[in-house]
């Protein structure tokens, strides 16, 4: 019951978010070494600023970027959440949402991005390309499925999904940020090198 | 001196064109906005268009019948083998061979909405629902089993 | 100072003195001194996080007014208020990255120069009689200096970063901050020469009769505005947001900055315009000052009874809606025409309002 | 004298086929002598290459060349075959049009085949380490696995000459040197709208030379087109330029419809036609926004989507999807309009028609807007026609290439539309092409709405459809230019080879021409008012 109290968001039920078992089980594992309660506390509040505020680098490379304009357009508002601060630079940014159909030759760069960027991270597959490979995962210059490249936290299924469904997902990134320990394992989730390469 | 005199006509110009900016901008300032606000207006204002394509559902009536007879022109029509129909043969009562379904696989996470499959089939057992919250945190959430658990191919009328 | 006796009711002065007495009788006066410059210290950061969080917060909303949009809502109640602390929150908590083949000791050292020069400008500000935190007899004068070492800082940022964008933006940044102080330097000088003095108090103080941008009437409203434009490209920000220029260098001289040290830019930036519109309404809309027409005493009685520091803020408010105002509305501008702009047009007109408040002044003609 | 007459003069052995397409075919000897010919012919000159398409017949490998000519709208094609397959090589013609420059490389990139003469033969889509030419019919598609290091791009490129001998050699011409100051736009730019990349050298804030790297969005789809059945490939469509979703299915319906000699209805024509022109509008108010915003501009990023989303709004009623819509379908659309279609629509024009006063008063005549955008990044008209820079591009130059009036299609015949020309070629404008295309678009609109007569949405097809051996074209005016489908059918129930003329090719290839001299600040201005969608480029 604990991670229902957790997950809470504003006009959303526990029940109308699918998927919840593997917050469940994180939750549990995440539980079974114990943590102090004043531990508890502040990561609860430092998890309730990090949810609340996922700045986003902005990785749109088809389709799928244009609804994520119309996201932050008027009529579906990003900025309700606290989203509409998207970063152009990766050092900025707290997430990466990618936004389109990766391709053999974008995918070192999109690992490479996601290596510049700051910790705590997270990585959000829009649409059917990044998720499987979508419309053209018979192409010999897809990748099929970004997780090969980098963790995914959330996929967002849609060609390209509605701007409501984005936030949906976002809803549910949010919830998992919230049953996280960021003073336990959150940082450095992936081994990554010592020192980063400019980004010129 | 015409050339001082263009130079304060730029200068006036360009103020003007300034300040037409900013009462534009003002006159917006005062509109109200137009934003819906989803998580919100979930059950109130949403307003989601009936055609809108966004996830594959085979359709169920009350006694769980489904009018999948497993012939896979879906499965055929799909550009990028999102469908599998999984079917199996068995003997009816008149001792005839007869195919029929036993698992419907479908992967959200590839499809593309073309509506092929929809438009393929000869019995309209799929069609596109409006159900848009498929968001995950699993890859394998969403490969999907799109007919109910017990359920059967409706009898012939 | 005749009919002030309200503004006097609000003089924090004898407070401090106050203060500093009951302290002197119980320990010694390095220690005293100490502890005030501590509490002291400790207001301004404050004070200037706090600032931030309200500016932010602002123009996040204000931008989505114009913009038909809401803005922040869902964190914090149903106006969203909390949005920027849970900002805060989480760039304190994120990584900063160091990155190979820049210069560490500038790259780390930039953006504090940053904010040390936005908190020297901003201890000078006059919230009230008696309440500032700064005061010399050159304070203008050191207003303008202090606020140069920003620029510095970007340079800094641009420089030791060792990638392209940055140091194109702040190039760009160092060109344009240089070429705008010789506009801000000559409309201050206007209002220096207006007031006879260069005492942030005593500017404020000489416009207890009517603020300066009346009395100076038409070459005052004239310097208020070359001194706005002026100072909106001074603080960075749009239509002059040439060094960050999101569509053109990713985020300019703090493209490779993150977590706090990028905070610090960007708390910086808020508080860059809050200062360059306080230092505009100290030197035309009278700072703390009441509004005050001469003659009418009843009217000017009755603004007194409103706390100078309530008169200071909302006016500068005023003026920082009136920037974002601005920036919400125009396009960016190109970096010749940025130029262009300060040395064919803002340049020449401040020298002649220079000129025409000279003879004003000399002959009399202010009101 | 007609086109064929006069090719048969310079060239006796030209030989003419008619199935679909006229296609008169040149060996590869004298293809340069018929170019040369055709582009300065007097009453003629075939001054616009619309394409090059490349080609792996099991006779050969070899290209395609759609030619248009801008004075009389003329179309001839041509068709060569190289001689050798492993060392084939073509003679380039770039000298007659320069989009060929970069036409050439993406089928060398393809094919492998060797353009003589072409400055510039490196790969283009793929990676430079690539192994074997994708669109090869004997290519193995699992020959190249991922690689997940990074690509290095080399500062110099190739050009090959033919030695008295026969032989194909190379040299190497270089595009950046040691001293100059490059740095790279994208491919993860804000305002690349996608993910181009510009390698952008610069002296100070002076641009010197870009050399656009193009492929981050190279999904293939002309390879896939090659094994999808005809209603399969489609789907692929909407995907290419999301921003002209329709109009790119149109013309491969319309394509396909042909070759079956298919007729739909009156009805499906005042359909397409009017879904045509609210995508037009939709783009052209998304290319205001995204201009305004590269410019610095947010809030009228805003105004623009704020009526965009109405746009949206009725094409989600009728077609279920916002961007994507998959909604022409061979022999007609895939469902009748939704009944509240032409009120909204109606609505929606009166709605615009009453703000579009704003969009102009915040931006267009701003003093800062207009001396960004004025006199910056110009093409002439000759160099609009020579890069092949259709759409609004074209037309701010002062080239009348609107498909719509020159090869009418569906009901443009019928409507009352103006063209809208410039003639100045810069910034300038091409926005306002742009902006006066959405009232002419508007225009259409009005009055078509209220007169769509009943008849069939959709005809009856067969489940699988085999078109007729031959080759088959249609090429209809997208938001942003021409865009044409060539097709070569083999009899098949999937096309032989399925190529699409991208819009967006060109331009790219144009902003080099167009932005050297001008600062950074213009590179972005000149990519807005160019408005390409990288997703149709790399296709």
């Amino acid at each position: 019951m604990e991670v229902k109290k957790k997950t809470a968001i504003r006009s959303m039920q526990y029940d109308e978010f699918k998927n919840n078992d593997y917050l469940e089980q994180m939750v549990r594992d995440l539980n079974r070494d114990g943590a102090g309660i004043i531990l508890g506390s502040v990561d609860d509040l430092i998890n309730w600023g990090r949810s609340n505020s996922l700045w986003s680098l902005t990785f749109g490379t088809s389709c799928c970027a244009i609804e994520f304009m119309a996201l932050g357009a008027a009529r579906y508002d990003m900025a309700r959440f606290g989203f509409e601060v998207t970063r152009n630079s990766p050092r900025q940014a707290d997430m990466i949402m990618v936004l389109g159909t990766i391709t053999h030759k974008m995918a070192p760069v999109l690992r490479r991005l996601y290596d510049q960027m700051a910790e705590p991270k997270y990585v959000v597959a829009v649409g059917g390309c990044t998720i499987s490979g979508g419309p053209f995962r018979k192409s010999y210059h897809v990748v099929n499925g970004i997780d090969q490249i980098v963790p995914v936290d959330v996929y967002i299924p849609g060609c390209p999904p509605r701007p409501e469904a984005f936030y949906y997902g976002m809803m549910q990134l949010q919830r998992k940020i919230k049953v996280q320990k960021f003073l336990g394992g959150v940082n450095r989730q992936e081994k990554k090198p010592k020192d980063m390469d400019s980004n010129d | 001196m015409s050339n001082f005199s263009e130079y304060i006509q730029g200068y006036v110009q360009g103020v003007k064109s300034l300040l037409i900016g900013m009462r534009t901008s003002m006159k917006v300032f005062c509109q109200k906005p137009v934003t819906e606000q989803y998580p919100e207006n979930r059950h109130t204002t949403l307003h989601i268009p009936e055609r809108h394509r966004a996830r594959l559902v085979m359709v169920h009536d009350e006694e769980n019948h489904h009018h999948c007879v497993a012939c896979g022109i879906c499965q055929m029509a799909c550009p990028n083998d999102t469908i599998k129909v999984v079917s199996e043969t068995y003997e009816d009562e008149d001792g005839k061979k007869k195919k029929r379904l036993v698992r419907y696989e479908y992967d959200l996470g590839a499809c593309m909405f073309c509506q092929l499959c929809v438009n393929a089939c000869p019995h309209d057992a799929i069609r596109f629902s409006n159900d848009f919250e498929n968001a995950v945190f699993q890859r394998e959430k969403l490969y999907m089993v799109l007919n109910n658990e017990g359920s059967s191919c409706a009898p012939k009328k | 100072m005749n009919n002030n006796s309200f503004l006097d009711y609000y003089n924090i002065q004898d407070l401090n003195t106050a203060i500093h007495e009951a302290l002197l009788s119980v320990m010694p006066q390095w220690l005293a001194i100490l502890l005030e410059g501590l509490a002291v210290g400790l207001l301004i950061i404050v004070l200037y996080a706090v600032l931030a969080i309200i500016l932010i917060y602002m123009e996040r909303k204000v931008c989505a007014r114009f913009q038909c949009r809401i803005g922040p809502n869902r964190v914090g109640g149903k106006g969203g208020l909390l949005q920027v602390p849970a900002d805060v929150l989480k760039i304190l908590t994120k990584e900063i990255i160091s990155l190979k083949g820049s210069d560490r000791f500038l790259y780390n050292l930039a953006p504090f120069l940053v904010i040390l020069a936005s908190i020297f400008t901003f201890s000078c500000l006059p919230w009230n009689k008696g309440a500032e935190i700064l005061r010399m007899n050159i304070g203008i004068f050191f207003v303008l200096a202090a606020s140069s070492i920003g620029v510095l800082g970007i340079l800094l940022a641009g420089w030791s970063s060792n990638s392209k964008y940055t140091i194109i933006g702040a190039v760009r940044s160092g060109a344009m901050i240089i070429s705008y102080e010789l506009s801000i330097g000559l409309t201050v000088l206007t209002m220096v020469l207006l007031s006879g003095t260069m005492d942030i108090q005593n500017i404020v103080m000489s416009q207890d009769r009517m603020w300066n941008i009346f009395r100076g009437h038409l070459p005052a409203v004239a310097a208020f505005i070359v001194y706005l434009i002026a100072g909106n490209a001074e603080a960075n920000r749009g239509p002059f947001d040439l060094a960050e220029a999101e569509q053109e260098l990713t985020a300019g001289y703090h493209t490779e900055y993150s977590g706090m040290h990028f905070g610090f830019f960007y708390l910086a930036e808020y508080l860059n315009l809050f200062i360059t519109s306080g230092i505009a309404v100290t030197l035309f809309l009278g700072g703390w000052m009441p509004l005050h027409f001469p003659g009418l005493d009843g009217f000017n009685a009755v603004m007194d009874y409103i706390p100078g520091v309530i008169w200071f803020v909302s006016k500068t408010f005023l003026v920082v809606f009136l920037l974002m105002w601005i920036r919400w509305t125009f396009p960016r501008l190109r970096i010749d025409q940025v130029l262009t702009l300060e040395w064919k047009y803002l340049m020449p007109l401040s020298l002649l309002i220079l000129l025409i408040m000279t003879v004003c002044v000399v002959f009399g003609i202010t009101l | 004298m007609t086109v064929i007459e006069k090719i048969q003069k310079i060239c006796p052995e030209a030989q003419v086929s008619t199935s679909g397409d006229t296609i008169v075919t040149v060996p590869s000897d004298s293809l340069a002598a018929v170019a040369e010919a055709l582009r300065n012919d007097d009453q003629e000159p075939m001054d616009y290459l619309r394409d090059i398409v490349g080609m792996d017949w099991s006779e050969g490998l070899g290209a395609l060349y759609y030619l248009e000519s801008s004075k009389t709208y003329g179309r001839v094609v041509l068709k060569t075959v190289a001689r050798d397959r492993d060392e084939a090589w073509l003679p380039s013609v770039c000298h007659w049009w320069r989009t060929a420059e970069i036409k050439e490389r993406e089928i060398y990139d393809f094919f492998g085949i060797r353009f003589i003469g072409n400055p510039d033969m490196r790969r283009i889509f793929l990676r430079e380490d690539w192994k074997g030419y994708p669109l090869r019919k004997d290519y193995d598609m699992d020959s190249n696995p991922l690689n997940m290091e990074n690509e290095e791009n080399a500062d110099d490129t190739v050009e090959y000459y033919l030695k008295p001998d026969g032989t194909v050699e190379g040299h190497r011409n270089i595009l950046f040197d040691q001293k100059d100051f490059v740095v790279n736009i994208g491919p993860q730019h804000p305002s690349t709208h996608g993910v181009l990349r510009m390698r952008t050298s610069l002296d100070g804030e002076t641009i010197s030379r870009i050399d656009p790297i193009l492929g981050y969005i190279h999904r293939g789809i002309e390879k896939m087109n090659e094994s999808l059945t005809y209603p399969q490939t489609l789907a692929l469509t909407d995907r290419l330029d999301y921003l002209s979703a329709h109009q790119n299915r149109h013309a491969l319906c319309m394509c396909i419809e042909q070759a079956m000699g298919l007729e739909v209805s009156r009805r499906v024509q005042y359909i397409r036609t009017i879904m045509d022109e609210l995508q037009r509008i939709d783009s052209h108010l998304l290319f205001y926004s995204c201009l305004v915003m590269d410019m610095g501009g947010l809030t009228p990023f805003f105004y623009g989507f704020r009526e965009r989303e109405m746009i949206l709004d009725i094409f989600e009623e009728t077609t279920g999807g916002r961007l994507i819509q998959n909604y022409n379908v061979i022999g007609g659309v895939q469902a009748d309009i939704h009944p509240t279609f032409q009120q909204k629509v109606k609505e929606f024009i009166k709605h615009l028609r009453s703000v579009i006063q704003d969009y102009h008063n915040i931006f267009t005549g701003n003093v800062i807007a207009t001396t960004r955008l004025k006199g910056v990044g110009i093409l002439t008209r000759e160099q609009a026609i020579s890069l092949g820079a259709t759409g609004g591009t074209g037309r701010a130059a002062g080239w009348a290439n609107d498909v719509r009036k020159h090869h009418p299609y569906a009901l443009y015949g019928e409507v009352d539309f103006k063209e809208v020309l410039y003639t100045e070629g810069d910034s300038f404008a091409r926005y306002m092409v742009r902006m006066d295309e959405i009232m002419e678009s508007c225009h259409i609109i009005e009055q078509l709405i209220d007169n769509i007569p009943e008849g069939e949405t959709r005809l009856k097809t067969k489940p699988i459809i085999k078109l007729p051996e031959g080759n088959f074209s249609a090429s209809v005016e997208t938001s942003r230019g021409e865009f044409g489908v060539m097709l070569e059918s083999h009899g098949d129930k999937t096309p032989y080879r399925l190529h699409y003329r991208s819009t967006g090719l060109p331009l790219v290839h144009a902003m080099d021409t167009a932005c050297r001299g001008n600062k950074i600040a213009d590179l972005i201005a000149i990519g807005g008012t160019m408005d390409f969608v990288i997703p149709d480029i790399d296709r």
